[in-house]
């Protein structure tokens, strides 16, 4: 029997897999034959290649990538730390739970324009607004994660009176591994839509701009283009970062 | 020194252990039998501070060490490790000790990759590896075969002999309490009580 | 040289005027430095606008007034009379507006929406129904609803000028345009809808900053109105996929030029009144007649 | 020493927690005294109350919670059954994983734009768009927690050839209980999030279109009032709902 | 009837398991001992059909009980449960096997709640309470006083002449093997090889 590889995407499977994806798109373009409403990868791509080649995309991709890294740097750092907390210890969850449902569910809509209003109209306000729409996720995510931790590995801790620092290195996030990295792949994907959003309602670049534009417009085309632009560096991310990260805290597990 | 003076711990609704007292020596090793699910587990535990949900007064030293009923090892660390990270020792006291009992060869491998014995050793290595001023072994020599353990017993009596902690060992084979223990108690009875059995005095103690 | 910040939508009609402004060299004549900052929605420039980032941006007169009002201190000058209207497909063999009876309209905006709220008077008075309760309404982005008109999804639509504009260029037909339900419900269509709206604040302390920007745009409005030169030049930002869109939208502008008069404030409040009756408090909040120092005029 | 209450919460501490929280809302808007930018509880809550009295808001709420409700059904079950298989066969998963990582990048606007072009402006488009925005999220987050299943439960199950469903129902979803309750949290809350959106977009009813319409005129109290309507709704259903559930899933932890 | 013709068995890139066969009938016990991490439990594995990266061949019944060397409880289902889940058998059964096991009064109880000994023994009442054809048992009887494993042993032969399985048992326990097999053999050697040891006459068998 064949062994099964470790998680993570090869990169053959993987181009594969996406160019099947494109293949896909294509035929379904063509058979639905509306190109302004549904525009195949031969319309939708050229403008991407023309986006990047010529320069034209390149500052808002830039802009809103920059956005992106900073906002999930401060959210998970920040969502990270409270969700253990929160999962460590029930006393301090039994009163901040109702806080986090709430900000759990407090509309994108409403941060983003307080926070334009309040700290004004600025990258800052921008970042901000994106890391409070993201933080109470990544908080109750790695609080189920704290929670479900395996008691006798912390009498191990206990006992030998591990520091705080080994503690939470050696113990506690491994065992959340599988969470942070859920956490890191779907937090990702939601600070990129929250980013449009905040770019949409408050800021004069970044790709969110341009979709709204593209969109007022109605040109799908170059909303799709767009779009994938970032896709693009998303799937870029998962297979050179993600996946090798992940791969990596996996080794330990069976074959 | 050890000294528990119990009272009563209760798993829930349930009083698994009564009233016993308990005073362990530098050097010395008490070796306590009783039947499985007696409270065996639940009175190391406590005498180990990790279980205080109990009703009573215990008396113990901080540098501690212990060998659990199950091996309870880091599965995402190495067995190298699996000793250094805990016991904050050195790699090479640490390999030493591997090879000690009997895992010479295997400080890469992932705690996975072992057999249950396999690992069990590692957990003894573990807690033999420091100089702690309390020993507590929860069974700590199944699933080995009796060669391996002799040897183990050996390796146990000399480290006793040589940073004298005071030793707590629980155990269901007669050969091991015979061989470490310098005095012996019983549980039994639901609560549980403790009933010391014959001392013997040995070399040092 | 003082400088005025501008939000407005990239690529939004007022781009066509604020680009001639800053391509003509308008506003350095006019003694100040226009600087727009373009966003990508009606909603990004009113942030700009609260946020204090911008010292303008552009929008309806009656916002000013219900804001007014509530004692938010902002005021108008005039930009834009141009409105929307209703649209059908000519094959849909619509011709009044009670044949929509029973159909579905798309209204860009909301419920509130000016230019719904004015077609529902004017069919309540002329032709005695109730629009809303004998049609089905489908809310929506303005995209959205030029699309499902064409589409053929929704059998009439309600939109801004220079979507009205679009649709009208690709075959579609107005049926009945705002302005014309206005003048018929007695409102005058001259009272300019659209405007510059600045903070009080900012109006007292720079006069002569205001003044200048009005001049700028008159300016570039009067440059638009005759010179076609002008108008091919900013045919690339208004990505008219035609001639015939290009046209329609160019002629749009042209009819939406308000006078240089000062606003009438009797039609104002007239319309102000329709408004209230119409949309009440979720429209007007505590307005009920023009506050006073709403509209300036140079 | 005191029991370690099982997770959840009771409600006393819970409705103190609420109440603490109106407080210190109340205290920084009183601070800050601009009740236009910053309407402090005294401005809000009576608009909500009158709203919920009135029944003003109710036509809303329920057009809001019942697209949520539904797109939060179809998402979680395609979700959790794709992210479950993939965990499970890392050959599908090597094939799929670019496509997931495209599906949870699509910007949720291409998603409802796209909807509501090739459905319609219709309910139907509006809960796909929903359910299509959700779905990668969800199956993210259960592919970690399957992918980290302990090898020896299925053993066990493989052992005595358990039929799929005891297998499922007793050996994997228990395992994945915690990834579960964190998609639940994180995933109503993003879906009430994306129904805005979808209501502001295309819909003439519903909360986020209440809440566009307050925004367009600027009534911070109203958007405030029509956002907090629905979180006193997650509110009660995290009390009533989730926390019993995550409580009853939980017993078996060591107390 | 288990019939395993093996090759070679390797974890990885180590060669584990050298050549052997295996042939047991219904009714006969196979002992099976050798030094801790030698390869016993690998072997258990492959027979029970659990391992099939191996190169051989393996001819075994499908309906099968084993008990691994750990517990392998669900936590969160019942110790009743635990066993009517997998086994599918009845609740009385289940009840029953749990009385004779030693757990009566524990059928409520979570799996976390009770002591390893407890938890083995549960996982023996759920090998026992079925009909198998096959049964492993990866040492069953460690954690265990010498009272109760006498008890078992009992129970064990029962079930064996009742039902008559084909049986291997992996122990490091001369006694338990003693008692229960009918032919022995011996792992040792890297990869190991077996050796049969002296075959005893067992009535029955
Ligand atoms: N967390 C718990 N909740 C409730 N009861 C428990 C818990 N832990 C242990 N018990 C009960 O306490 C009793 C003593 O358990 P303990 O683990 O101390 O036994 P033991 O003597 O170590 O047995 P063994 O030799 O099998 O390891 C058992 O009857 C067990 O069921
Ligand atoms: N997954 C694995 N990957 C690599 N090596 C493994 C793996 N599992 C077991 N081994 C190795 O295979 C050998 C045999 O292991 P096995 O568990 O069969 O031993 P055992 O005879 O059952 O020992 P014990 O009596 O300690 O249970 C050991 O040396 C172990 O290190
Ligand atoms: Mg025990
Ligand atoms: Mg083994």
């Amino acid at each position: 029997m064949p062994q099964i590889d470790a998680p993570g995407v090869p990169r053959p499977v993987a181009l594969v897999s996406v160019l099947l994806l494109l293949g896909l798109w294509w035929a379904i373009a063509a058979w639905l034959g509306d190109p302004r409403h549904a525009p195949g990868p031969d319309l939708v791509l050229p403008r991407l290649w023309e986006g990047v080649v010529t320069g034209t995309m390149l500052p808002d991709l830039g802009a809103t990538l920059g956005r992106v890294v900073i906002a999930f740097a401060i959210a998970m750092g920040i969502g990270t730390a409270l969700g253990l907390l929160l999962g460590v210890m029930p006393a301090l969850d039994r009163w901040l739970d109702p806080w986090l449902t709430i900000a759990l569910n407090i509309p994108a809509l409403v941060t983003i324009v307080l926070c334009y209003l309040w700290i004004g109209l600025n990258e800052t306000a921008a970042i901000a607004a994106v890391a409070i729409n993201k933080i109470p996720m990544v908080a109750v995510m790695l609080r189920e994660g704290a929670r479900a931790r395996d008691p006798a590995l912390g009498d191990l801790a206990r006992l030998h009176q591990m520091p705080a620092l080994a503690r939470l290195r050696h113990i506690l996030l491994p065992q959340l591994a599988p969470h942070l990295s859920a956490a890191a792949r779907a937090g990702i994907a939601l600070i990129w839509k929250i980013v449009l959003v905040v770019e949409f309602l408050g800021r004069s670049n970044g790709i969110g701009f341009r979709i709204h534009l593209d969109f007022q417009m109605f040109d799908i085309a170059g909303v799709l283009a767009h779009a994938l632009a970032f896709v693009a560096i998303m799937l870029a991310v998962e297979w050179l970062l993600l996946a090798p990260l992940a791969r990596r805290a996996n080794r330990w597990r069976q074959p | 020194m050890i000294s528990l003076d119990l009272r009563s711990k209760a798993h829930g609704r349930t009083q698994v252990l009564g009233p016993m007292r308990i005073e362990v020596a530098p050097g010395e090793v008490l070796g306590i039998s009783g039947p499985s699910g007696i409270g065996k587990s639940t009175l190391l535990r406590i005498v180990a501070g990790l279980d205080t949900r109990f009703d009573g007064r215990l008396d113990a030293p901080a540098e501690r060490a212990m060998v659990f009923q199950s091996p309870t090892l880091l599965p995402w660390r190495s067995v190298l490790d699996n000793i250094t990270i805990p016991t904050q020792c050195r790699p090479e006291a640490a390999r030493a000790m591997l090879a000690r009992v009997g895992l010479a060869g295997h400080e890469a491998a992932w705690p996975g990759q072992l057999s249950l014995g396999q690992a069990r050793r590692v957990a003894l290595a573990r807690a033999f590896v420091g100089t702690p001023r309390m020993l507590l072994m929860d069974e700590p020599f199944s699933s080995l075969d009796a060669d391996r353990i002799s040897d183990l017993l050996t390796l146990t009596q000399d480290l006793i002999a040589q940073h004298r902690p005071a030793v707590i060992l629980a155990s269901h084979s007669a050969a091991e309490l015979d061989a470490l223990a310098t005095r012996r108690a019983h549980l039994s009875g639901r609560p549980a009580h403790l009933d010391y059995l014959e001392t013997r005095l040995r070399a040092g103690s | 040289e003082p400088v005025l910040k501008l939000a407005t939508l990239e690529g939004g009609t007022v781009t066509w005027e604020l680009d001639t402004i800053t391509h003509y060299g308008l506003d350095t004549a006019a003694g100040f430095t226009l600087e727009v900052m373009p966003v990508a929605g009606k909603s990004a420039s009113s942030v700009a606008l609260q946020a204090g980032e911008v010292d303008a941006i552009v929008t309806d007169w009656l916002w000013v007034a219900r804001m007014r009002a509530e004692g938010e201190d902002y005021r108008f000058i005039p930009y834009s009379k141009s409105v929307g209207g209703l649209v059908v497909r000519p094959e849909a063999g619509l011709s009044t507006l009670a044949d929509l009876k029973g159909k579905k309209i798309g209204i860009a905006g909301g419920p509130l929406d000016k230019s719904w709220l004015i077609l529902q008077a004017w069919a309540q008075k002329e032709a005695g129904f109730d629009l809303a309760a004998e049609t089905e309404q489908v809310f929506g982005a303005p995209p959205l609803i030029m699309e499902a008109a064409l589409s053929g999804e929704v059998d009439a639509a309600i939109n801004f000028w220079h979507f009205q504009a679009k649709m009208e260029a690709a075959g579609m037909t107005t049926l009945l345009s705002v302005a014309e339900a206005a003048s018929d419900l007695g409102l005058d269509p001259e009272t300019p809808l659209l405007g510059y709206v600045l903070r009080g604040d900012f109006v007292d302390q720079n006069p002569d900053l205001t003044a200048a920007l009005a001049g700028a745009s008159r300016a570039a409005k009067d440059k638009l109105a005759t010179d076609e030169a002008a108008f091919d030049r900013l045919r690339p930002i208004m990505r008219a996929k035609s001639d015939a869109q290009f046209e329609a939208l160019k002629a749009g502008y042209r009819a939406g030029i308000p006078s240089a008069a000062a606003v009438d404030l009797e039609a104002a409040d007239r319309m102000l009144g329709l408004m209230v009756e119409l949309g009440g408090a979720k429209l007007m909040g505590p307005a009920r007649t023009v506050p006073p120092g709403t509209f300036l005029s140079y």
